[in-house]
């Protein structure tokens, strides 16, 4: 009996051990590897799933093909929560595991705190959503790109939009105090101080997640604002636009490319209509991006989420740079990226010395008749 | 006649609208073996928790004066550990051991408050450390030595039969060195012969010295071994006096009503 | 004054909606004092099943009526059952287990919940279909109080009036409040505990999946991750107001919902939550037991 | 139970089953599209997986009965586990010791720096899960807003880094001091609250230090957090990432080390013992002259003290902060590996610690299942072993009547 249970002990052991080395145990050198990081379990799921399937789509269709210079296409796909210290985790392994490029992460905190791995590791990463302004600001991070628009792109375009183009004076900066929004909303309210042209009436931090916003939506009203610049994911966004329709509250509604996604439009419903998003130019008339939106209804029985364009932009680039360079070395994937154009759903799309995207035109949007159309 | 540690004045004790202690009045002489008596509500196990802290009385007074010392100190508002380190010592009506914890633990956690090392000496465990660490189980065992559970020490509580509980709760209220022991029911469920020896014992903690204020109602114990005794009823002193004086006291009888007073 | 009035309403609104779920928390602690952490969940299971009865219906073209009849009665069930099985699988094996033991377990069942809906469905937000209509008399004071304000008011008052008279009054009830009391005592006079346990969890549950109906409604979209913050506030409303007593549930959800809308309106809503925390840590510095919980009488 | 029976009722509870899972499981809806989709096969999959389920947990179960009839009366003390029997006798110790010891040491050379990681990672957990053990299990206080103190651990390497350039062993104390500070500051008004009560307070209180890092930007750098923590140096030599990594590998070990050591002889003290009183009776124990409160405040800020030393190491290992690490799940799961590793126990805490952090990493391998599976794993263990993987069998004093004493 007692034998037994260290006998058992023993077992679980070797099984813990084996669990351990299993993943490095494959290791073929013939496939390109692909990593795939970003938050695929946990609260933020569904800012990390759609780049998931954005990338099966492009490389089961590259793969169907035959792949790049006869070698297949292999994913890795790992999930780090959107949290910083899961991330390195996540990052560690994907260099372990011999990855070459990576899609991800999602949150910029994630990210952050996972770049100085792979720029260690000399291994290309590009992300569809993280835009802290560091990350390809700072200069530190020479192997880092991005698909979306950083921080500093996108709130001079919010703050410039509502004092210059509808001329309003009194506006209201609402935020979701993540890491995403909370900068640009910061962004704004600097680009409105500085212009002198309007007042920031209120600047505020709502709880993601939190059962009602009508007492800040009261706020608004109290406040006088006559615009709502939002930074944040479109579920606030659309929970603050239902809100100040019921409170009968008469705001122009600005928000950001997290909220320029179809989805805002099938949740806020009827709501969303006159909203106003920056995203990047042409995704609605492109045909990539119409192209790849079936692809996904047709693979997942879904409307794609959120940063899926981005994401299949991001793999799109990747794979084509790494044809053209006929490896995976930084350095060679780095000149193509930032020398040919590549057509993807989010524009013909090269990338600047600082990793950001050149060719994303970003500008407003607004909801008419259920549809994100570009405001001249 | 000695003068006495304990005076208690006037102690009240009300909660919500019930009067659990009425203007209460009680004294213990040092050295001497005082027993409080009366029927079950009476109040007696509230008066012992507003002596030890655990209850803050409504009114009245809780005046201790050390033996040898001729300053009183009030007990009135003080917290329980404070108390006992005053010198006020007590056991419980429902026995409340650790039971997880081995009898010679159970008193070395009775030396807590006479003792000092703290978090450095716990991790250094210095030569200070190791000399106190000592003394307390040495200490300890001693007194277990005395009540006589030295042979089951390393037992743990939980499987002490009643009557060797109800002793090491004495042993672990004698740990904190009191001057005045206050005894809650001791002999509760105990068969005679446990009882016998515990009349025993309660003698010779008393010929160390220290005065003993017990609550009981065991008449023959109580009768036994008693200088003095207190009725009490309805919170209210009905009666004091020598054992023989309390025997004959119509009040006492009546409050027992048809209660046999086993004499 | 028109400002505080609205804020006043905001609060109340949230505050019913904390009492919702707030109220099976208090339910299920007072019985076998366990903080049944996955009671957000339920909440949560509750919104998306009457999401999908909702959007079934919906399309086969039922009137909004039945819609909402019907998608209430199936959130209710399913809620129930699966509060039924929570307790059957997480925390009956566990009755004489250490007492953190099921804390864990319930942590574990909300994290196996989560994903498990996660999975199922979608990580996606969804459009909750409006059940509640604008109703036109409700027009004049519509930026005050809204129509979908107004039923989760009365829905909340009328569900705490049921409640109340359930456990005065009913057989069942008696049984519940003496097994709070007492269990091995109320074992030992015939009550059948564990099915009092279940009966508990199963009304707990039934009155989750209303709030969840109802919340869904109001805020107009779901996902997977809705039941957690709800929990963690309602759980705090029941402990402000004193957890294992069901006015007091309804009073501490109140007096959250109110502080948080005011600390909102008058201060900033960044530290809405801050607020929200402070008060209860002073509450119960000041009142231990909560707002209308039992002090409790040690017993030497 | 008859087999009979046993099949029957594993009929029933699939069919019950089928019936729970009905509308989450089987009907997929696009309000937008207004799509329905049935996925009848899902109903199959359930009826077939729960009843496999069910047959097994019987079995499990039934064998624990058997297994617990068959104990007779002395047995039904808390038995030694094979742990504490290979502890107990000197020989199989040191072997064991000596074993552990060389696989520990070599572990990052034959690894790669992903495990590593990983092991640094449940190294961290190991020292956070014995801090909460002293608060949880040997005290007795349910703190669930341990992550706090880790914060506030965490941001003081972070700040003082960023705006000093204070290395990280001088904010290693710093770091623990200010993290005890704030047990203290809080174990002041809220100990004398009882059980659950406590719980909610500490939740709130770790919920309130994760908002005011959040929200307090000027201070705290708000959401987008604080990046370009240095690694901590090894004699002013800057270290390659690779070496960083196993620098810090062999600094947790250490660490583990001090902390076991520290935390072991805490229990055996004077101290240790006045948790353990009150743990279990505090009116017994005040009665006996413990002071209630300051033993439970040493006992909180101690706990903290470690928080606050591991959330350096934290700051440092990321080289990066934000609020999004210190949420109340993070409470959960240490509070889970105390719970679950067997509280008080100190060898407990270590497995419950490798168990709780490197699953998750280990169940990568399946994918999106991985977090349920978690999930399901910590209800099953907590069912099939309430007390916890290690009973907690704390070392006794005895006393031998020779007067010769021994700590056993």
């Amino acid at each position: 009996m007692k034998l037994m249970k260290s006998k058992k002990i023993l077992a679980a052991a070797a099984v813990m051990m084996m669990a351990m080395y299993a993943p490095v145990a494959g290791n073929a050198a013939d496939t390109i590897k692909f990593g795939v990081a970003g938050p695929h379990s946990g609260d933020l799921a569904s800012y990390g799933l759609p780049t998931v399937n954005a990338a099966k789509l492009v490389i089961d269709q590259v793969n169907a093909k035959g792949g790049i210079n006869g070698k297949k296409i292999e994913m890795l796909i790992e999930d780090d929560v959107c949290k910083p210290e899961i991330a390195t985790n996540t990052a560690t392994k994907l260099v372990s595991e011999g990855a070459q490029v990576v899609l991800g992460h999602i949150c910029s905190g994630a990210t952050v705190a996972a770049m100085p791995i792979y720029r260690d590791a000399k291994i290309l990463v590009m992300s569809p959503s993280a835009t802290t302004d560091p990350l390809t600001y700072s200069g530190e991070y020479p192997n880092f790109f991005r698909t979306i628009a950083p921080n500093a792109a996108q709130s001079p375009t919010m703050a410039d939009f509502a004092l210059n183009k509808l001329g309003l004076t009194k506006i209201a900066v609402i935020h979701d105090k993540g890491d995403y929004g909370k900068p640009l909303a910061e962004g704004a309210k600097k680009a409105i101080d500085d212009s002198g042209k309007g007042k920031v009436v209120l600047f505020e931090g709502i709880t993601p997640g939190a059962v009602d916003y009508s007492a800040i939506v009261q706020k608004i009203k109290q406040s006088g604002a006559e615009a709502v610049i939002f930074g944040g994911y479109h579920p606030e966004a659309s929970k603050i636009v239902s809100m100040m329709k019921k409170k009968r509250l008469k705001a122009e509604f600005i928000s950001d490319d997290g909220v320029k996604d179809d989805t805002f439009i099938k949740v806020a419903g009827k709501d969303a209509e006159g909203v106003y998003a920056v995203g990047p130019e042409d995704v609605t008339s492109n045909k990539m991006a119409m192209k790849a939106k079936e692809e996904h209804k047709a693979a997942f029985k879904s409307d794609p989420g959120a940063f899926f364009d981005g994401a299949y932009a991001a793999t799109t680039v990747m794979l084509h740079a790494i044809e053209k360079a006929g490896s995976t070395d930084l350095d060679a994937l780095k000149k193509v990226l930032q020398e040919e154009k590549v057509e993807t759903p989010v524009g013909a799309i090269n990338f600047d010395q600082k990793g950001d995207a050149v060719g994303v035109g970003y500008s407003m949007y607004q909801v008419q008749n259920g549809k994100y159309v570009v405001v001249k | 006649m000695n003068s006495p540690i304990l005076k208690i004045s006037g102690l009240t004790m009300d909660f919500g609208g019930i009067r659990a202690l009425n203007r209460l009045e009680l004294d213990v002489n040092a050295g001497e073996i005082v027993a409080l008596i009366g029927p079950n509500g009476a109040g007696k196990t509230t008066f012992f928790n507003c002596l030890t802290g655990i209850y803050k009385p409504t009114a009245g007074e809780i005046m201790l004066t050390p033996p040898g010392s001729s300053k009183s100190i009030s007990l009135k508002g003080l917290k329980p550990n404070h108390v006992t380190e005053k010198g006020l010592a007590r056991t419980f009506q429902n026995i409340r051991l650790f039971s997880q914890m081995t009898v010679l633990e159970n008193v070395m956690i009775g030396r807590h408050c006479r003792t000092k090392a703290f978090i450095l000496g716990a991790i250094f465990r210095n030569a200070a450390t190791r000399k106190e660490e000592k003394q307390i189980v040495e200490s300890s065992a001693a007194i277990l030595e005395k009540v006589g559970l030295a042979d089951q020490a390393n037992e743990f509580a939980k499987n002490l039969s009643y009557g060797a509980q109800r002793r090491l709760e004495i042993a672990r209220a004698l740990a904190t060195e009191p001057f005045l022991l206050l005894l809650d029911e001791p002999a509760a469920g105990m068969n005679p012969q446990e009882t016998h020896e515990l009349d025993r014992l309660i003698r010779e903690i008393s010929k160390d010295g220290q005065s003993i204020l017990l609550i009981e109602h065991d008449m023959k114990l109580v009768m036994s071994l008693s200088d003095r005794i207190f009725v009490m009823d309805y919170g209210k002193k009905i009666a004091q006096g020598k054992p023989s004086e309390i025997r004959a006291n119509p009040a006492v009888i009546k409050a027992y009503l048809g209660e046999d007073v086993d004499a | 004054m028109d400002y505080f009035i609205e804020l006043f309403f905001s609060g109340i609104t949230r505050g019913a909606i904390y009492a919702l779920i707030a109220l099976g928390y208090t339910m299920v602690y007072g019985i076998i004092g366990l903080i049944n952490f996955a009671h957000g969940e339920i909440y949560m299971i509750g919104a998306f099943t009457s999401f999908i009865v909702a959007t079934v219906l919906s399309i086969y073209g039922f009137p909004l009526l039945a819609i909402v009849l019907l998608s209430g009665v199936a959130a209710v069930i399913w809620s129930s059952a699966y509060g039924y099985t929570v307790e059957k699988i997480a925390y009956k094996p566990l009755r004489h287990a250490p007492r953190l033991s099921p804390l864990i377990s319930a942590i574990g069942m909300s994290i196996f919940l989560q994903n498990y809906v996660l999975l199922a469905q979608t990580s996606d937000f969804l459009p909750f279909p409006e059940l509640i209509p604008d109703f036109p008399f409700m027009e004049p004071v519509a930026h005050i109080v809204g129509s979908s304000d107004l039923i989760i008011l009365i829905t909340t008052a009328i569900i705490m009036l049921i409640l109340t008279f359930i456990i005065k009054f009913t057989r069942v009830g008696k049984a519940m409040r003496a097994t709070a009391q007492d269990r091995t005592m109320a074992m030992l006079v015939g009550i059948n505990v564990n099915q009092i346990i279940s009966v508990t969890f199963i009304i707990g549950s039934a009155l989750a999946a209303i709030g969840g109906l109802l919340i869904a409604s109001h805020i107009g979209q779901i996902n997977f991750y809705i039941g957690f913050l709800a929990g963690i506030k309602a759980f705090t409303a029941a402990v402000l107001g004193g957890i294992g007593s069901i006015p007091g549930a309804v009073l501490g959800s109140l007096v959250l919902g109110l502080t948080e809308s005011f600390a909102t309106g008058y201060v900033s809503s960044d530290y809405e939550d801050v607020f929200a925390f402070s008060l209860l840590v002073l509450i119960l510095i000041f009142k231990p037991s909560g707002l209308l919980g039992k002090a409790e009488t040690k017993k030497v | 139970m008859s087999g009979l029976k046993v099949i029957k009722k594993a009929l029933l509870t699939s069919l019950w089953f089928v019936f729970l899972t009905f509308p989450i499981m089987v009907i997929k809806v696009d309000p937008v599209e207004r799509i329905i989709r049935w996925r009848w096969q899902n109903s199959l999959y359930v009826a077939l997986g729960t009843f496999c389920v069910y047959l097994l947990a019987q079995f499990i179960l039934q064998r624990k009965i058997k297994k617990l009839e068959s104990q007779t009366e002395q047995d039904s003390l808390p038995k030694e586990s094979v742990i504490h029997r290979i502890l107990a006798n000197p020989k199989q110790r040191n072997l064991l010791i000596v074993a552990l010891s060389a696989v520990i040491l070599a572990f990052p050379l034959f690894s790669s720096s992903y495990q590593t990681n990983v092991m640094i990672t449940a190294l961290m957990y190991v020292v956070l899960g014995l801090g909460l053990n002293i608060v949880v299990g040997m005290a007795g206080l349910l703190d669930l807003g341990y992550v706090a103190f880790y914060a506030v651990g965490a941001y003081s390497y972070a700040l003082l880094n960023h705006h000093f350039q204070l290395g990280f062993w001088a904010v290693l104390p710093i770091g623990g001091g200010l993290a005890a500070l704030f047990g203290i500051l809080l174990g002041f008004p809220v100990l004398r609250l009882r059980g659950d009560y406590l719980a909610i307070v500490t939740l709130g209180f770790g919920e309130i230090i994760r908002l005011i890092l959040e929200n307090w930007s000027e201070f705290s750098k708000g959401p987008s957090g604080i990046s370009n923590i240095s690694r901590p140096g090894l004699f002013g030599i800057e270290l390659s990432l690779d070496s960083a990594i196993i620098y810090l590998y062999y600094l947790m070990i250490l660490f583990v080390i001090v902390t076991i050591f520290i935390v072991n002889r805490l229990q055996d003290s004077r101290l240790g013992r006045a948790w353990i009183a009150l743990r279990e009776d505090e009116i017994a124990c005040q009665a006996m002259g413990i002071d209630k409160r300051k033993t439970k405040l040493v006992a909180f800020s101690l706990g903290a003290f470690w928080a606050g030393i591991i959330g350096v190491v934290f700051a440092a290992k990321t080289t990066f902060v934000n609020p999004a690490s210190f949420t109340f799940l993070e409470s959960a799961i240490i509070l889970s590996i105390v719970v679950l590793g067997g509280m008080g126990s100190i060898v407990g805490v270590i497995f419950g610690a490798m168990i709780l952090i490197l699953l998750p990493e280990y169940l990568r391998a399946l994918s999106e299942y991985r977090m349920l599976a978690f999930g399901a794993i910590l209800v099953a263990m907590m069912v099939f072993r309430p007390q916890g993987l290690i009973s907690n069998i704390r070392r006794t004093y005895r006393f031998e009547k020779t007067h010769s004493l021994n700590v056993k």
